[in-house]
């Protein structure tokens, strides 16, 4: 799918990967979470855990939500927060929310005992977006993070990746949008040249 | 149009809170005359000894599982003709009812069965068209749970269960057809000698007993059915609620 | 090790008995096979009762594959199947536990129904309690099983059906011994306890196999 | 002819057991109408304290009340 791609992020640093459509910007997110395999090449966390993939220092943010609309918008992020497993402290020291206090953080705390089925596409993002911050994990992967989300919503989480960032997380993400984030570097993908 | 009077929900649920004491009341009293009269009164049938008295159960529970399912057919006409607004509420908390006392008079069937035929089922035809008719409702209560939407989950419903009603006659047929096909073994045919109207008289009480029962429950489950229609809209509200969402949402968080 | 594998147990119980969950649709299912095979070859009583243990497991057979096809499709149409890839955990005990919850969801009422449908079928007591307990015993084999089919199918469309195709042979054996040993309880050419422990080693070896099988065709999955 | 209600003759087990399923079932069916209305009287409870108001439910048939959501 790749040839010829080299890049690292630094603690604290952002990625930002552009490029046209269908160039595989998706792809290569979902290859540095482990969920496409890699034909060729490596990756690595530098003075990661030694016993977690690379996938597993990551947290993806992609466009599905994963919400299960029968589950409130409280049991949903709790069932995230107690499944998913979390960096220990000595690897990355990030956000730990709880659970509801998360939801308020993100403006959704009123619909913490209401199913997610009535959650507007908004909310929805939002409560996906609440799934980073209740465990602390030091690389963020995000595609299109900005989507479905109004212009308040996008403040406020150019403001949750700004903190993960001062945290010394870093924060790959695949968008079309300018993002405002702290120490960015870009990554331009392009079709390769048919011989 | 009386009917059209209890179409706004809320005078719907002040009316059942007016008449559910009466109802209530008049429920208790017939089932103390008809078990009173049951268990009393009634002589022993000459043939199935004091077995008979599972018949003051059981026949009341037959006549409502066919009742009920009457009610549901109706609610539903209600639902797509008439667009009555409380139709499918009704025949949403009829279903569970219906489903209720088939299993009642499936099970005392089985238990009058047993000492009676020697066997707790049989696979005669008027048993089976009853277990054919519990299907129907346990498919129409599951239809009901897996649409999340009430008004869409209602029409649905009401095509099903109108598309039941027509076709229980032919059900009923086919099972007799089938039935006669495998000559009936040893079924006790109910439409023997008349009944003795010492037994006939507590009947009539239990089955007045049994459908006071019915509507009251009905009524019950209609009012719930109408709160939880009122705590969903109300919980979308709260959901896209500007109020209490614009308390919390502004770009300051928490630290 | 226990707080993240009881958060996911009670997540899918949640799911399976709420709005949209197909918890007792299984059971539903099999009341309705168990009371369509009469029609089929006539209420003779005898017969009834000596098919009676096979038409009960080919049911909870048939209601067991039915509801599998939901099992990781769900998951992977919301998306919630790529964060649970990569949420750290050993998918094999995933696997297991979304089998376990699904079992007691769908397949413990499937076993808790077998009693009275028996009635129905004529069954003597003693090949209730046996129908029962190879039941209880078999049917977590047949939802691991079909957890296999599940995973393998989980990217497709409409993978219900090449599901059930692709399971029921595998569930031959389980089958197999299920009705031999609930026939054995009542005709004893061979004793009770021959198929039966045969039928728990089943079970035993599925428990191992299903959510290894099955957690490597999800890794595949998402490729 | 027997007046004695004590007395059910040889099948008393399948006459009680009919009458203690039946009396099961029908109090099933009660409690889960009254567990049921009280569930929804104190989620409508929660949803007020919230400072919902039901002002939908007050003035409009359940159909539009679904609808204006």
């Amino acid at each position: 799918m790749f040839t010829g791609l080299s890049f690292s992020v630094g603690s604290g640093a952002s990625l930002q990967v552009t490029g046209a459509n269908g160039i595989g910007k998706s792809s290569l997110l979902r290859t540095i979470a482990g969920l496409v395999s890699l034909t060729e090449g490596e990756l690595t966390v530098e003075d990661g855990d030694p016993e977690l993939t690379v996938g597993e220092h990551c947290h993806y943010f992609g466009h599905q939500n994963s919400n299960k609309p029968a589950l409130t918008a409280l049991e949903n992020l709790s069932f995230w927060r107690d499944f998913t497993a979390p960096m220990s402290k000595t690897v990355f020291d990030g956000s730990a929310q709880a659970p509801l206090a998360a939801l308020e953080m993100l403006g959704i705390g009123h619909t913490a005992s209401i199913p997610a089925a009535y959650l507007s596409a908004g909310q929805g993002r939002r409560l996906a977006l609440a799934r980073l911050i209740v465990t602390p994990r030091p690389i963020w992967l995000m595609d299109e993070p900005t989507s479905a989300l109004d212009t308040t919503s996008e403040a406020h989480l150019l403001y949750l990746m700004n903190l993960h960032l001062k945290r010394g997380g870093m924060i790959i993400t695949a968008t079309h949008t300018e993002l405002a984030l702290s120490k960015k570097q870009k990554l331009h993908l392009q079709a390769a040249e048919l011989a | 149009m009386a009917i059209w009077d209890f179409a706004n929900p809320t005078r719907f649920v002040r009316l059942v809170d007016r008449t559910l004491p009466w109802l209530v009341t008049a429920c208790v009293i017939a089932f103390g005359i008809g078990l009173y009269k049951s268990f009393f009164m009634a002589p022993e049938d000459y043939q199935q000894g004091d077995t008979v008295r599972i018949m003051f159960i059981h026949v009341p529970a037959a006549w409502l599982a066919m009742m009920c399912y009457s009610v549901m057919a109706l609610s539903s006409l209600g639902t797509l003709v008439w667009k009555h607004p409380l139709a499918d509420v009704s025949a949403k908390a009829a279903a569970p009812l219906g489903a209720a006392f088939t299993f009642i008079s499936l099970i005392t069937g089985s238990l009058w069965g047993k000492p009676m035929w020697g066997t707790y089922w049989v696979w005669d035809a008027r048993l089976t068209s009853v277990l054919v008719l519990f299907i129907m409702y346990l498919g129409l209560m599951a239809l009901w749970r897996t649409m999340e939407d009430p008004i869409k989950a209602g029409k649905a419903a009401a095509v099903l269960t109108l598309v039941g009603a027509l076709n229980l006659p032919i059900i009923k047929f086919s099972v007799d057809w089938w039935n006669t096909l495998h000559q009936p073994a040893s079924v006790i045919r109910m439409d023997g000698p008349t009944i003795h109207p010492d037994i006939l008289v507590p009947l009539l009480v239990m089955a007045l007993a049994f459908t006071l029962l019915f509507f009251t429950l009905h009524l019950m489950a209609m009012r719930n059915e109408v709160m939880r229609r009122r705590v969903r809209a109300m919980r979308l509200k709260a959901a896209a609620g500007p109020r209490a969402a614009s308390a919390t949402a502004a770009p300051q968080p928490a630290e | 090790m226990t707080g993240w594998m009881g958060s996911l147990f009670r997540r899918e119980l949640r799911l399976a008995v709420r709005v949209g969950g197909s918890g007792l649709v299984g059971v539903l299912f099999f009341l309705a096979v168990v009371t369509v095979i009469p029609f089929g070859v006539g209420p003779d009583l005898n017969l009834l009762a000596r098919i009676g243990p096979a038409v009960l497991w080919i049911g909870a057979l048939l209601a067991t594959l039915l509801g599998l096809d939901r099992l990781f499709q769900a998951d992977r149409d919301d998306g919630a199947l790529d964060l649970i890839l990569m949420s750290g955990r050993p998918t094999e005990l995933v696997v297991l536990v979304k089998c376990a919850a699904h079992w007691v969801a769908t397949g413990l009422p499937l076993v808790i129904a077998a009693p009275v449908l028996a009635i129905f079928l004529n069954l003597e007591p003693v090949a209730i309690g046996a129908v029962t307990i190879t039941l209880l015993v078999g049917t977590p084999a047949l939802t691991l099983i079909g957890a296999i089919g599940a995973s393998l199918t989980v990217t497709l469309r409409r993978g219900g059906l090449l599901l059930a195709v692709l399971v029921i042979p595998l569930a031959i054996p389980v089958l197999i011994f299920g009705v031999s040993a609930a026939d054995a309880a009542v005709n004893d050419p061979v004793p009770f306890l021959t198929p039966f422990s045969i039928l728990c080693a089943l079970t035993l070896i599925s428990a191992v196999v299903g959510p290894f099988a099955s957690a490597a065709a999800l890794r595949f999955s998402s490729d | 002819m027997t007046m004695n209600p004590f007395d059910l003759g040889p099948h008393a087990g399948f006459i009680i057991a009919s009458y203690v399923t039946t009396f099961g079932i029908v109090a099933g069916l009660i409690l889960w109408v009254l567990i049921d209305r009280a569930k929804q009287k104190s989620d409508l409870a929660d949803l007020e304290a919230q400072g919902i108001k039901r002002s939908a439910a007050t003035s409009q048939d359940p159909a539009s009340e679904e609808t204006s959501g």
